[in-house]
């Protein structure tokens, strides 16, 4: 066991602090409305520019080659400087590392650099209006085209996160409709703009239009739109969901950010005599501190070659409902000023769909149970 | 002893959430978040069957009930999130203006505001009530200059106010009550709200599959509806009880509406995450209804008091 | 609405009080023990002998007649003179409804007032090894023995609450074999001394002997020992499980003098500076309100011909967790001395068993969902 | 940045746990309750593995071992709900005896209690440490006199202590390094005992059935385990990072215990709470073994400071 940082974890360290604290843009409007989402694009252009986009990439997509632990660091050092999030995180977090590992390499030649750039921004197409929690019961359907020598998809993806602002989609479609639930789905790749696509942007619980339906109607891609095997959409999917998911999506940095700030609130607003919000803030800060040492935990196990796998389900609830509790606290905090529609306000609606998507915490709790301890499944 | 409203009490009651279900749905309420805001369909409706001026004297042409009588009203009021100063007008102003008579008759809306930062609907009511120098004051349309303040729920309609003129309408005791009506009717309304998100969970967990199943058959979303189910039950006896305490002059009414508050409070912030949760994505969506009620349970539960400060006045008394 | 008692009630309040506060007794040991017991049972025959051991029942079985609110009333006072846990209370409050309802008039003339003076100890027969939560898996049997005149009676009870020291039991046994899970049960009565039973007392959480285990081996009853009709079981023990099991187990009084105390155990030891326990202690004190008027709420409604029915799966919840919360918040304040046998650890393992038993809080929680709230069972 | 242990390390865990299996199974623990106390098999092959002595330099007969290498151990004694002062013996006393050779080599048995009311086994024990006057004190048997106190869990055999004879044996800084590895090694101990009471649990609702299924198969049950499985999960990093805190001198290693005691501590207590309600009326029966583990973990959750307590220490640090 060695806790401290290595020299050159430090030096990296230095460097991404002194780069970010000169360049982090202050006051940008939410990345979920069009004026926002395009100042954002900027943001992330710059960031690509000083090769700070995609730190843990190689090199030639446009990374450094950084580290797992070189990672973290970078993200401590991003929220710590008051980083916004990405608006470019659901393909680089959620799809390059499929690309990754089922890509050709044309396929990760093409889309990875353009993706690190801000060139192509990617939204996920995993919800269907029938197919929320239940991701099996998708039934968009993607038909053969031999003749064209591609596919014609047709159905309705919703919940899509930025979608009115992506310029592409990935998402699993039904490839084989004699296959039943989790079988027969093929994992695809489409552009917004092709013919047949309508993308329909919709409110959020805070107002801002940050989801989208998107409806395919016979829409051709041609045969590199499919990323791993025909028909093996789910196993693709379903490889980089685990660990990937529960530590790029949420890295620490960003808890131990929100603690900060919950602590200079209390520090500017707290009433020293109310030791149960005094007691909730301290709670944050160790809630934070824990999920930092769980996560370095995880990745020296996983640099050391073990396997961690629906671990991710706990990593998941634990950020996620320990969002909602930094961010209650916060408006404990404020006392009569929580009904502003402040900064607060706003992260506590945001948080609040922390413990919903990406697999509701009701069904992360049943993995739990099921692969982590063992339980039967009925 | 004997703990239930009378036949009128619960009439009057039938009638309102009559008169909310046809003229406050939930697209009046998504209307005053984006339109003009407000409810005036619903609002001289309410006046006309005589609610707005219920607590007024006979003479003033009003009613003269008392909050007792008024407490099933704001809870409908409640359930139907409606977008007017409802409790600020007809609990908490009306009883305390010297002359309540167009107050009574809705020819003129009043709203309130007691040891807070703003007032709902503050740049739309015509006479704004405030506390001032441990008195209430009262400053009509002319005096007062009201500035709009973006609140997570719109359809409250928050504003600033600051007075050039006003009116000393109260002393201290006058103050007291005036801000226990308004913490009662609040956590009434709190009640209502409450019920409501939980009807509308219901109905979606009833109808929504996945897994071949209807959500509500998962015994998860069964626990989480029956919490709110529990913290509901639980809040709104002592909503009533307070209710009759401040209508009989009871010498520790105070106390009594910093229970019925902060487990309405308590209640209400439980049942909006519990529905959210038990929605999945769909409550997330701005264009489904949960949402309007939500943030008005947030709102009120934080108005007139929110649970941690009733609780502390709660313990002055009793520790 | 009226929420001033009446001249009756407050009359029989101030009866209640005087009698009370000169007569109970003060330092007995637990009931849950052979020496406990004895001692409980001379004060059970000192409040039957002041006509105060059943006051709701008729003046003909030993009872006064009491009115639902003059019984919550003593109830309060009962609690508030400190009061202990009535070792009666599984026959009176769980069996005696039952006989009120279903008895013959011969049932109700023998039952009743040997139980009220404590003559006869009824315990509680409704656990099996196989069927705790699952009731209807009960698989003790009994069979008719027409040559006798009456029925013999074979299995196995357990978690029975004092067996090791009442006289009777009271339970569900299946007499049609052919039928299945809450079908062809019969609800029996049983005397301990019979031939064929054997008691055997074990010890529960802290220490006590307060369970027992009842092994039948073909005990003989006459036929006067069915309650209700054979086979009908399940229902005549369904029928006042409800409402009744709420109300009458844990009446509003224990829990008002339960926050009392806590209130006491705050001011003697309560660091004022810390505003959680402080705060704990004003929910403990504000629960305990709210389950009084709920109660007064629902009594009202009944005494007016409304049917109140499953709500009581609510009341066993609040009053079982809050039971935990106020024993929980009294050990925070004891500090390093919670860890001591005192009053309040063995409050605290008592109230646990609060959320399992009668129940447990699962399934009631499950009985709100599908009856208070009309979900789908399955 | 390296957060895992040395295969050196995890071998003597595994030893030790190896051992704990054997000579301290429950019926030791249940042995511990009724009779004489304590368990004198596990103790001397502890003594004998030189696990009692292991922070002891080498010149007494110890390994010159550090925090860091006990706290795997502690997990282990917590697991096996040892009847024996461990961490009081191991890891509190030795480091700070003059003369720690008796002790290490387990000839004599210490105990301690800093800002404590009572001792554990403080009758039985020849050395108890205590806090006096902002100094560590050593009285040895003879020279004080231990009044037996009932505790919930009678297998730690408290008592309080009262001494006509005491030698300085540590300044203040040394009174509160030994308070910092007394809180981390209990904190170690109820990771340990969290991992025992879901383990015995997990085991208990695969097995028994009602309604047909095994138990936990319901939503419910899945749901209590798996909260207690996440607190366990989160809490242990922050006890691992306070021994190496601990270890390597860390000026802020204070607050790091403290982090880990506080998370340590209510995981036990939610995993005591949620692994009963999921055993039904089994785990209520004292002749079931989860009594034992749970009763531990009630008592080690509030000695050496409860959770609040060690949040209130953080929030002096980082407020």
């Amino acid at each position: 066991m060695d806790l401290n940082f290595t020299d050159t974890e430090a030096q990296f360290r230095a460097e991404c602090r002194e780069w970010l604290q000169a360049n982090v843009p202050t006051g940008l409007p939410s990345g979920d409305t069009h004026e926002g989402f395009a100042l954002h694009l900027e943001w992330e252009r710059t960031l690509f520019d000083a090769r700070y986009a995609v730190v843990s990439w190689p090199e030639q997509y446009g990374g450094r080659g950084a580290t797992a632990m070189e990672w973290l660091i970078f993200e401590e050092e991003y929220y710590r400087a008051g980083g916004p999030q990405r608006v470019t995180q659901n393909g680089i977090f959620l799809l390059a590392p499929t690309v990754f590992d089922f890509g050709t390499d044309a396929q990760k030649d093409h889309i990875l650099p353009r993706m690190a750039r801000g060139d192509d921004l990617w939204a996920q197409g995993w919800s269907e209006p029938g197919a929320g929690s239940d991701l099996a019961g998708i039934q968009s359907k993607a038909v053969r085209d031999e003749t064209a020598g591609g596919w014609r998809l047709s159905g309705q993806k919703t919940w899509t996160t930025r979608g009115a602002f992506c310029t592409h989609l990935f998402g699993l479609f039904r490839s084989d409709p004699t296959a039943e639930r989790h079988r027969g789905l093929t994992y695809f790749l489409v552009p917004l703009d092709a013919d047949g696509v309508t993308v329909r942007g919709f409110g959020r619980l805070d107002g801002d239009e940050g989801f989208a339906e998107v409806f395919l109607d016979d829409v051709f891609v041609a045969d590199d739109a499919v990323l791993g095997g025909v028909d093996q959409g789910w196993s693709v999917a379903m490889a980089t969901a685990g660990v990937e998911r529960g530590l790029t999506l949420r890295s620490p940095g960003r808890f131990l950010a929100a603690a900060d700030r919950l602590v200079d609130l209390y520090r500017s607003v707290g009433d020293a005599a109310d030791d149960r919000l005094r007691d909730d803030v301290v709670k944050a800060v160790i809630d934070a501190e824990a999920y930092r040492w769980q996560t370095f935990l995880t990745v020296t196990r996983m640099l050391e070659g073990e396997s961690t796998g629906s671990e991710s389900s706990m990593t998941k609830i634990f950020w996620s409902e320990m969002d909602v509790r930094i961010h209650a606290t916060a408006l404990g905090l404020l006392g009569p000023d929580a009904e502003l529609d402040g900064p607060w306000m706003k992260g506590y609606q945001f948080a609040l769909s922390g413990p919903i998507y990406a697999g509701t915490n009701e069904i992360q709790r049943n993995v739990i149970a099921e692969r982590v301890l063992g339980l039967p499944r009925k | 002893m004997r703990f239930a409203f009378t036949e009128d009490q619960l009439a009057f009651r039938d009638a309102v959430r009559d008169l909310l279900a046809n003229e406050c749905p939930p697209a009046v309420v998504r209307a005053a978040w984006e339109g003009a805001g407000r409810a005036p369909g619903a609002w001289s409706a309410l006046a006309e069957m005589g609610v707005l001026g219920a607590m007024a004297p006979e003479s003033a042409g009003g009613l003269g009930l008392s909050v007792l009588d008024l407490v099933l009203l704001a809870e409908e009021a409640g359930y139907a999130a409606l977008p007017e100063p409802f409790v600020e007008h007809a609990m908490v102003a009306v009883p305390v203006l010297p002359d309540p008579a167009a107050a009574a008759a809705g020819e003129v809306t009043a709203t309130a505001a007691i040891g807070a930062p703003f007032v709902p609907f503050g740049a739309d009511a015509d006479l704004v009530l405030l506390d001032d120098d441990d008195a209430v004051v009262c400053t009509a349309r002319g005096g007062f200059t009201a500035r709009p303040i973006d609140g997570v729920d719109a359809s409250r309609r928050l504003a600033t106010v600051t007075f050039d003129e006003a009116e000393i309408v109260g002393d201290a005791g006058a103050l007291a009550a005036a801000f226990d009506r308004g913490a009662l009717g609040t956590a009434a309304q709190l009640i209502g709200v409450t019920r409501r998100m939980l009807d509308l969970t219901v109905d979606y967990v009833k109808d929504r599959e996945q897994f071949g199943v209807p959500i509500g058959s998962f015994q998860a979303v069964k626990h989480h509806l029956a919490d709110a189910r529990i913290a509901l039950e639980f809040a709104r006896p002592l909503v009533y009880r307070a209710a009759w305490s401040l209508a009989t002059g009871d010498p520790d009414a105070a106390v009594h509406v910093s229970m019925g508050k902060s487990l309405a409070s308590d209640a209400a912030e439980l049942t909006s995450t519990k529905t959210l949760q038990a929605h999945g994505a769909m409550g997330y969506s701005f264009e489904y209804d949960l949402h309007l009620f939500m943030k008005r349970a947030w709102a009120w539960a934080g108005s007139w008091g929110d649970a941690p400060w009733h609780r502390a006045r709660v313990g002055r008394a009793v520790l």
